[in-house]
């Protein structure tokens, strides 16, 4: 088995093993042996980028259903490689910080499975070249999300965003299963690579766009973009440790992998090229926008994930626009905006999860992230506060910080975009600045507020449970490390760029790796520059006057908000759904019959009538005698009298006299074993019928409405009336003479002159067999009907 | 000739049948209708065995046994009703 | 007409006379007042009809086809030994389910004889 | 209330009678004539019946103190085990045969295995509606 | 004639179940009994379907009569997958039944009647012949009523009354269906039926008596006419439940599938239009059902609902795929209805309540019950990678092939109803506070866990495993899509 | 003959129809032995009537009329009667434990 397909086994198996290996370890942390699973898998990963950045791809097969063409087929090229180094290397850095940050009181053995789970599937997602494959990684790092949410599942709140964001994120999955069944269907296979080499013949294909909306659904849903972002604030629920990592760091980023890994496919069309940018942009600004508002630091970090994913992602999609070109210079102008998704997406992680890691030290060392009890941490927790400042401070975008050199490629991009030749972006294209330019401001305000509101102003020390304190120093060392990053990364990018980011160009844009541009911090007085500074002078008046326009918020009402929305959907689906059902579901069997009933006359009449298959021809007819005709009239009489007799006795009289005759009709039809079969049926029925009467009561009027009546004469005379035409039409239009000529043969064949009785006992023997054991089955459930009462022997707690 | 006094005496049962329906179906009380429905059992009976004149055939003699049999006990069976509603005791009542 | 088939004529006509007075006990049965004098129709001209019928049958068999059929006899046998047991069951029946006699009733010789129950509601008295 | 029933009970001895000859004669003639197994083990079905409404249950059940849900069952395990028989004989399930015996008495006489399929099912078929019968009227 | 043992999977459970019968005080004995047989029985399916790999489609004609004038089994690989299914269904569910059922249960034919209900099940899918399967779903309907009345208290009994006499209907149904059906082509064998329809080419007339036939196997399998099923799945103890929420409405499924895939495959523009229109009704029905109860009985059994809508998508679009991925299906959802049932059933024991909103915080008492429950639901939605998912995928992928993006959308969406459903029972009954402190909670018998453990190895074995079977699948749905080969197989002379 | 047949079919099965349209258990369960009927004729009449003899060999005639439909009626005739007389005797017992034969009141929709 290959390397890598291990490297995702791997955090499976040790998963399995938690449960046996805690037992075992005593009081040591279980966090330490966890520990060891990501750290190796960072470095097997690490040992590979030489052989990648030198455009080397690395792939393996295992097979699970081959005949079926699914198979675990890995495929490592410079995209799955910085993803895969992410997803381990902050997984390493989370577990560590997650030993000292959980309570031993906390479930320990339950978190880091599904932990591992995560990193498991999380691998998988980004190692996959098989669809399916990835999709049922996909799915696996939903649930484990899902199970990591609701980690204290005995709060409310932790169950409420567990179902929200299983819900949301599944249900884009099944979109993206949908999509990835027409990729499928369109090119017969289920691997990604092949896909994206056969793909051009198919642009015209009529699935290729649907395809593309749902494969986005999944990417969107994923990635919380709007309008589906809802739900990661709920998901903030989780332990910090989950939130740094899944919600901030990698699962999130799944989306916007796939959007990544999906360029080449579809990238390079127009319709690809504004839904994702759009979108993206979209989810930027909304993010940004409902961060400023929060109160919960962790809630803010929630809208400002939101927003930069939103911001990687439209950076996918305005470099998408370079497949359009090819590798001219123009596309290496558009393939910048994918550099600095990807260059984005590394730095995001680092601030991101520096952040988050700080609030949970906040959380953890005060008891609580609401900034409305916080401010002047910073004389309590200094060290904790220079983290702060430098993940602050690189997702704001300023200098000596990663994130300001993601955000001016991200400016760059933008504007290139605004006088983009295609894609009639020409009309709409200034947009993309402005709204990037919008949001960035934004985003410097919350940033600010993260820092100062928590670290700095008058310390409120009777608002919180406890007395701060520095945290032990197990907890520092991984936002330390993440901070060391953010600032490593604005000295030596290109030392990132060179080795991880150029082949990750080339996994998103085919044959473009050379593209990727030298990173460098200074590119003199560009509109970036005026961009960034405006940025500054606009977010720190913004920041100063927050007071005073907060109040736009309250404009937008809270019904309309899309987490609203969700809640009252689901409500509302319940409930209709629960009035809807109670509607037909009435448990009335009458009811049942007419929709029974109603659905053969419609169904049955209708074929019927609509194909033409009606066709009445008497000349088949036997001749009728006066006395058959009688005793045909007798049985209609008797049967219409049914209808409207009061009386049991008299109902079973008429029952019995139509089965008398019945059994006459057996013998004008030259069936003497039937007639006898009949009559004594019929007696034996009828005195059940009597000996069952003594226990029932009398037949009642049917006090059933008029109009229900007159529904069910109706539903009756139609369902007579249909059986009667086919019956007419098949007699007329008898197709084949039936096979029973053969049993004319009974004496020679089976020795019996009864040609019946032949058949019965011989020729369909088993059909006998089967209906003495049903005859003995109804014995049998009359005994137990009768004397097993569950009255009278001792109830027993299964029987409800 | 006789084919047609056979058919003649059957459509004669089949009549029979019909009015004694009519009685089971107005009633008024139930014993009438048990009588009916014994005097259609004698009927079907005959009809049975002109019937089997008519065709030429013993195989439907035994019917004519069955329906004797049944119709007694039909009759007995709805009598007992009538009179007791239980139809078969559960003690012995001597 | 051969002796063989001047049988068969009369048995046709025995069957023919059955039918005949299966007829007249029907009209009887719809004709008279009370369920007594009805089952009067019923259990003796019908027996007779079916008499009748039964044993033209058998007389038809006989002459036609030399056969004679023990399940015919049987029959025979079966429905005079049931037939006046069936009548006495029902009326007797309906007697006790306090059935009303005909206005035209001149006597009820029962009266002190079998104790009617009283209960109007009986379970079988449904009409 | 104690009725009377001594002309029911002797006429339906001999009904019982003569029912029970003729449900035998027609599980026997089933072959070749109308009748065979289920119209049988009906017919005499019909005579328990008849044992029930003139008498009772407790007397039915003291005369013939027989459980007859085993009965069934045995019939059911007659009818399907001796259908099994021939797959013993590399033949298919249910083959039945027949063949033609000089017995000293009945002369040439057919032999079926199919009777004792027959047998199966009219036992099953008594045992089923005499339990059926037994079972509401015991019922309290 | 090694082929007797094709009967062998109805005839074992019959004799043993009449045999039971004797030993009524010995319930021990008769579990064992039963689930010895069971075992046996599915071994032999086993057998047999390697033999139909090996030498194609089986057949035996019993009392050696050549079809079509006689009743024959034919086993291909559809009957014998869900007959190995059923009957380790069986095996499991009888084990579940051994371990909770009290002297009460054991002691009054509640074995037997198993038996027989499993022989009727496994004799629907075997045999070869139109009547005979009338009858073989009589055994197995009486049985059904027999085992959902049986303790009778007022539910059962209130729900058995509907359910008796809308299957009395139903079967009446069938057999007005089987009249016009004799009188059209006047032969009963399905593959002589099919090679005659053929041969006249399936006017409308002969389409207009499949649409009755249809409407027989709907009322069976709860397809768009499921009135009868929420109530009556919901009302009898576990065992029974899950028995029935795992074959009764397969078997339905499956005289569907060969209707209309063996006899009446010649006009789909008209039957199997039908067929997706009620297939799309009864996935949005059950969906919504699904959801808008309280009582987890019920939540279970709308999930029956939507699966047989969604396997008859697959009968729908008839493509080689959906047929495929039907199969698939519903021989995963044999083992995940089995096991949701007897989970629901395990759950309303401990907490003496089937309102959802009475329970809450199970997962800290029973942790292994709860992570049954979870993988259970994954699968039900087809989460991959357990059993539902390839299912899916098929299925999915042939309503693509065919252009039936309605049935598709509304076949996903419905496992996202399933899955929400499911996760609502979860959410509630095992997260949450536990209400019940250690001492109270009721004990949970380890044992009945096994059984619950063992079918969640089967659902993710059969998911991860999916190759094992995927031949025996193929070969199925090639059958399915070419009748061809059954009817040479039936009427192709020669004894096989 | 087959239609007149036929037609009585249709008005059994009317009736029966209405039969069990209507909330009273025993109407229902009257419907469903109508329905039987009806059934067994249809399956008669579908098979052809009078075409020939009783299907016995001993009465030598030329052609006899189709004797499978009548096996099958039998086998049905059984079934039906084996059916009538468990849902008879389950009326009986769920009049007994809920004390009502009207449908109406086994709805049975808003209990645990």
């Amino acid at each position: 088995m290959h390397l890598l397909i291990l490297a995702i086994l791997i955090p499976f198996f040790a998963a399995a093993l938690i449960p046996f290996l805690y037992r075992r370890i005593g009081k040591l942390n279980i966090g330490w042996f966890v520990l060891i699973v990501p750290l190796a898998l960072f470095i097997i990963l690490a040992m590979r980028i030489p052989d990648i950045s030198a455009g080397d791809t690395i792939a393996a097969t295992l097979e699970w259903i081959p005949s079926l063409g699914i198979n675990f087929s890995i495929y490592l090229d410079g995209l799955s490689l910085i993803l895969a180094l992410l997803i381990t290397g902050m997984g390493s850095l989370v577990i560590l910080y997650s030993i000292y940050y959980l309570s031993p009181y906390d479930s320990l053995p339950h978190f880091y499975a599904y932990l591992l789970l995560f990193m498991g599937a999380m691998l998988g997602v980004v190692l996959s070249d098989n669809l399916l494959v990835l999709y049922v990684f996909w799915e696996l790092t939903s649930i484990s999300s899902f199970l990591l949410i609701a980690f204290w599942f005995h709060r409310k709140n932790s169950r409420y965003g567990a179902q929200k964001s299983l819900l949301i994120t599944v249900f884009g999955g099944f979109g993206m299963l949908a999509g990835f069944i027409m990729l499928h269907t369109m090119t017969d296979t289920f691997s990604v690579r092949e896909i994206a080499a056969s793909i051009s013949q198919y642009t015209d294909h009529a699935l290729f766009y649907p395809a593309m909306f749902l494969v986005l659904l999944g990417a969107f849903t994923k990635s919380a973009q709007f309008p589906f972002h809802i739900w990661l604030p709920d998901a903030m629920e989780a332990p910090t440790p989950v939130s740094a990592y899944l919600h901030s760091a990698t699962m999130v980023k799944a989306g916007i992998y796939l959007v990544a890994r999906f360029t080449p496919i579809f990238g390079g069309t127009s319709a690809w090229f504004w839904t994702v940018t759009l979108v993206g942009l979209v989810t930027l600004f909304w993010g940004s926008f409902c961060a400023v508002r929060q109160t919960d630091l962790k809630a803010l970090l929630a809208y400002s994930t939101i927003s930069q994913l939103g911001l990687i992602m439209s950076l996918f999609g305005m470099g998408s626009a370079a497949l359009y070109f090819g590798d001219g210079s123009d596309g290496a102008l558009y393939g910048l905006a994918t550099f600095a998704a990807l260059f984005h997406l590394v730095n995001h992680s680092t601030f991101k999860g520096a952040l988050f890691m700080v609030v949970g030290i906040v959380d953890h060392q005060v008891g609580t992230r609401d900034i409305r009890r916080l401010g002047g941490l910073i004389s309590f927790l200094p060290i904790t506060f220079t983290f702060a400042m430098i993940g602050s401070f690189s997702m704001a975008g300023l200098p000596f910080f990663n994130g300001f050199l993601s955000k001016e490629m991200f400016f760059t991009a933008s504007l290139n975009s605004a006088s983009l030749p295609i894609f009639s972006a020409g009309t709409w294209g200034w947009l993309i600045p402005v709204i990037a330019w919008t949001a960035s401001v934004l985003t410097f305000v919350y940033c600010m507020i993260i820092v100062f509101r928590t670290f700095l102003g008058q310390p409120q020390l009777k608002k919180l449970d406890k007395k701060p304190v520095e945290p032990p120093i197990g907890m520092l060392i991984s936002p330390a490390i993440l901070s060391l990053l953010i600032v490593g990364i604005f000295f030596a990018p290109n030392l990132l760029g060179d080795h991880l980011l150029r082949p990750a160009l080339g996994g998103v844009l085919p044959g473009m790796a050379g593209a990727a541009p030298h990173i460098t911090a200074w590119h003199g007085f560009q509109p970036e520059l005026w961009m960034t500074l405006g940025i500054i002078v606009i977010g720190g008046i913004l920041y100063a006057t927050l007071r005073y326009w907060k109040k736009v918020y309250s404009l937008i009402p809270d019904t309309w908000t899309f987490n609203n929305l969700y809640n009252r959907f689901l409500a509302g689906l319940e409930n209709n759904s629960n009035t809807l059902t109670s509607f037909y579901m009435t448990g009335y069997l009458p009811h049942y019959f007419a929709y029974i009933f109603t659905f053969f006359v419609l169904v049955a009449g209708g074929t019927l009538v609509f194909t033409g298959a009606l066709s009445i021809d008497f000349s088949n007819d036997a001749p009728v005698k006066p006395y058959e005709f009688l005793l045909v009239l007798v049985m209609m009489i008797a049967a219409v009298a049914i209808l409207f007799v009061r009386s049991r006795l008299t109902s079973i009289l008429l029952n019995g006299v139509l089965g008398f005759s019945i059994a006459i009709l057996f013998v004008l039809f030259r069936a003497p074993d039937l007639a006898l079969t009949q009559l004594v049926i019929e007696t034996v029925t009828t005195v059940l019928f009597l000996l069952c009467f003594y226990f029932l009561p009398e037949l009642k009027k049917d006090r059933i409405p008029r109009n229900a009546k007159i529904r069910n004469a109706a539903i009756a005379i139609a369902g007579g009336t249909t059986v009667v035409l086919i019956a007419l039409s098949v007699h007329s239009g008898k197709l084949f003479e039936s096979i029973s000529s053969y049993f004319e043969n009974s004496y020679e064949l089976a020795g019996g002159k009864n040609i019946v009785n032949a058949i019965l006992g011989d020729f369909r023997g088993f059909d006998t067999m089967l209906e003495s054991l049903v005859l003995f089955i109804a014995g049998i459930g009359v005994y137990t009907l009768i004397r097993i009462k569950s009255g009278k022997e001792p109830k027993k707690n299964e029987d409800k | 000739m006789i084919q047609i006094i056979l058919t003649i005496a059957l459509s004669l049962f089949c009549l029979a049948i019909l009015l004694a329906l009519y009685r089971i179906i107005i009633g008024p009380s139930m014993p009438d209708r048990v009588v009916a429905l014994d005097m259609i059992g004698v009927n079907l009976i005959s009809g049975v065995a002109v019937f089997s004149v008519v065709l030429h055939t013993h195989a439907f003699l035994e019917v004519i046994l069955i329906v004797g049999i049944l119709a007694f006990i039909s009759t007995l069976a709805l009598a007992r009703f009538v009179e007791r509603g239980d139809i078969v005791e559960h003690k012995r009542n001597n | 007409m051969s002796i063989r088939e001047i049988i068969e004529f009369a048995g046709a006509l025995l069957i023919l006379i059955g039918s005949v007075m299966a007829v007249i006990s029907a009209i009887g049965i719809l004709r008279l007042p009370d369920v007594y004098t009805r089952s009067h129709a019923a259990t003796k001209s019908s027996t007779l009809a079916v008499l009748l019928s039964l044993t033209g049958t058998f007389i038809y068999f006989w002459a036609s086809e030399d056969f004679i059929s023990v399940r015919l006899l049987l029959g025979i046998t079966f429905v005079f030994l049931t037939a006046p047991v069936a009548g006495h069951l029902i009326t007797r029946a309906a007697y006790r389910s306090n059935v009303k006699l005909s206005e035209s009733s001149t006597e009820d010789a029962l009266k002190d004889v079998i104790a009617r129950p009283q209960n109007p509601d009986n379970k079988s008295g449904d009409s | 209330m104690k009725i009377n029933d001594v002309i029911l009970k002797t006429v339906s001895k001999a009904a019982v009678l003569i029912i029970f000859t003729f449900g035998i004669y027609l599980f026997l003639s089933g072959h070749n004539e109308p009748g065979g197994g289920f119209i049988g083990g009906l017919v005499l079905a019909s005579a328990f019946v008849l044992l029930f409404l003139s008498h009772d249950s407790e007397t039915i059940s003291d005369a013939i103190p027989l459980d007859f849900k085993k009965i069934s069952a045995l019939g059911v395990l007659i009818a399907f085990a001796s259908s099994t028989v021939p797959m013993f004989f590399g033949q298919p399930f249910m083959s039945q045969s027949f063949g033609y015996f000089d017995l000293p008495i009945f002369g040439k006489t057919e032999l079926a295995t199919v009777t004792v399929f027959e047998a199966g099912v009219a036992l099953t078929v008594i045992g089923v509606v005499v339990n059926i019968i037994f079972s509401i009227s015991e019922d309290e | 004639m090694m082929n007797n043992i094709i009967l062998l999977p109805m005839l074992l459970p019959i004799l043993v179940g009449v045999v039971l019968i004797f030993l009524r005080a010995y319930g021990r004995i008769q579990a064992w009994f039963s689930i010895g047989v069971m075992a046996v029985s599915s071994g032999i399916a086993f057998y047999l379907l390697e033999q139909v790999q090996a030498n194609g489609i089986l057949r035996l004609d019993f009392g050696g009569w050549e079809p079509p004038f006689g009743i024959l089994f034919v086993a291909d690989s559809f009957s014998l997958l869900l007959v190995l299914t059923t009957t380790i269904v069986a095996t499991i569910i009888l084990l579940y039944a051994l371990f909770s059922a009290g002297r009460f249960l054991q002691t009054t034919y509640f074995y037997p009647t198993i038996l027989f209900l499993i022989a009727g099940v496994n004799g629907s899918f075997l045999t070869g012949d139109l009547f005979n399967l009338f009858v073989c779903f009589e055994v197995m309907l009486l049985s059904s009523y027999v085992l959902l009345t049986l303790g009778g208290n007022k539910r059962q009994l209130r729900e058995a009354i509907k359910y008796v006499v809308i299957n009395i209907v139903s079967s009446w149904f069938f057999l007005v269906a089987l009249a016009y059906l004799y009188g059209a082509v006047g032969t009963l064998n399905m593959a002589h039926v099919s090679v005659r329809v053929a041969e006249a080419g399936q006017g409308p007339l002969l389409t207009t008596v499949s649409i009755i036939f249809l409407i027989v196997f709907s009322l069976k399998a709860g397809l768009l006419l499921y009135f009868w099923l929420p109530g009556s799945y919901s009302a009898p103890p576990a065992v029974t439940s899950a028995l029935f929420g795992a074959l009764l409405t397969k078997v339905g499924i499956y005289a569907l599938f060969r209707v209309f895939s063996l006899i009446f495959y010649h006009q789909p523009e008209i039957t199997h239009t039908i067929i997706g229109a009620m297939a799309a009704i009864t996935l949005v029905g059950g969906s919504l059902g699904a959801i808008a109860f309280n009582d987890i009985r019920k939540i279970a059994a709308y999930n029956v609902v939507i699966a047989v809508g969604f396997i008859l998508v697959g009968l729908a679009v008839s493509t080689p795929n959906a047929i495929e991925g039907a199969i698939y299906y519903l021989i995963h959802d044999m083992v995940i209805k089995a096991l949701l049932f007897l989970l629901v059933g395990t759950i309303i024991a401990l907490t003496g309540t089937a309102m959802l909103n009475k329970m809450s915080g199970l997962m800290k008492n029973y942790p292994m019950l709860g992570w049954s429950f979870f993988i259970t639901m994954l699968s039900l939605a087809g989460v991959p990678p357990l059993s539902g998912f390839i299912g899916k995928v098929l299925v999915s992928e042939g309503a693509v092939e065919s252009g039936a993006y309605g049935l598709l959308t509304l076949a996903l969406l419905s496992s996202l109803f399933v899955l929400y459903s499911l996760l609502r029972i979860f959410k509630n009954s095992f997260w949450g506070e536990t209400i019940v402190s250690k001492e109270d909670q009721v004990p949970l018998k380890k044992m009945l866990l096994v059984p619950c453990l063992m079918l969640v190895l089967l659902t993710v074995g059969l998911g991860l495993g999916t190759e094992l079977i995927s031949g025996y699948v193929t070969d199925a749905a090639e059958t399915l899509l070419n009748p061809d080969i059954y009817i040479d197989a039936v009427m192709g002379g020669g004894e096989s | 003959m087959e239609t007149l047949i036929i037609l009585l079919v249709g008005v059994l099965t009317a009736v029966a129809i209405y039969l069990v349209l209507s909330k009273s258990l025993i109407r229902v369960i009257l419907g469903t032995a109508i329905f039987s009927h009806a059934v067994h004729l249809l399956i008669l009449s579908m098979g052809g009537l009078k075409k020939g003899t009783v299907p016995l060999l001993g009465e030598e005639a030329e052609s006899y009329v189709d004797a499978l439909p009548q096996a099958l009626i039998l086998t049905a005739i059984v079934i039906s009667f084996a059916v009538t007389a468990f849902i008879l005797v389950l009326a009986f017992r769920a009049y007994q434990e809920l004390g009502t034969d009207d449908l109406e009141e086994m709805r049975g929709v808003n209990d645990e």
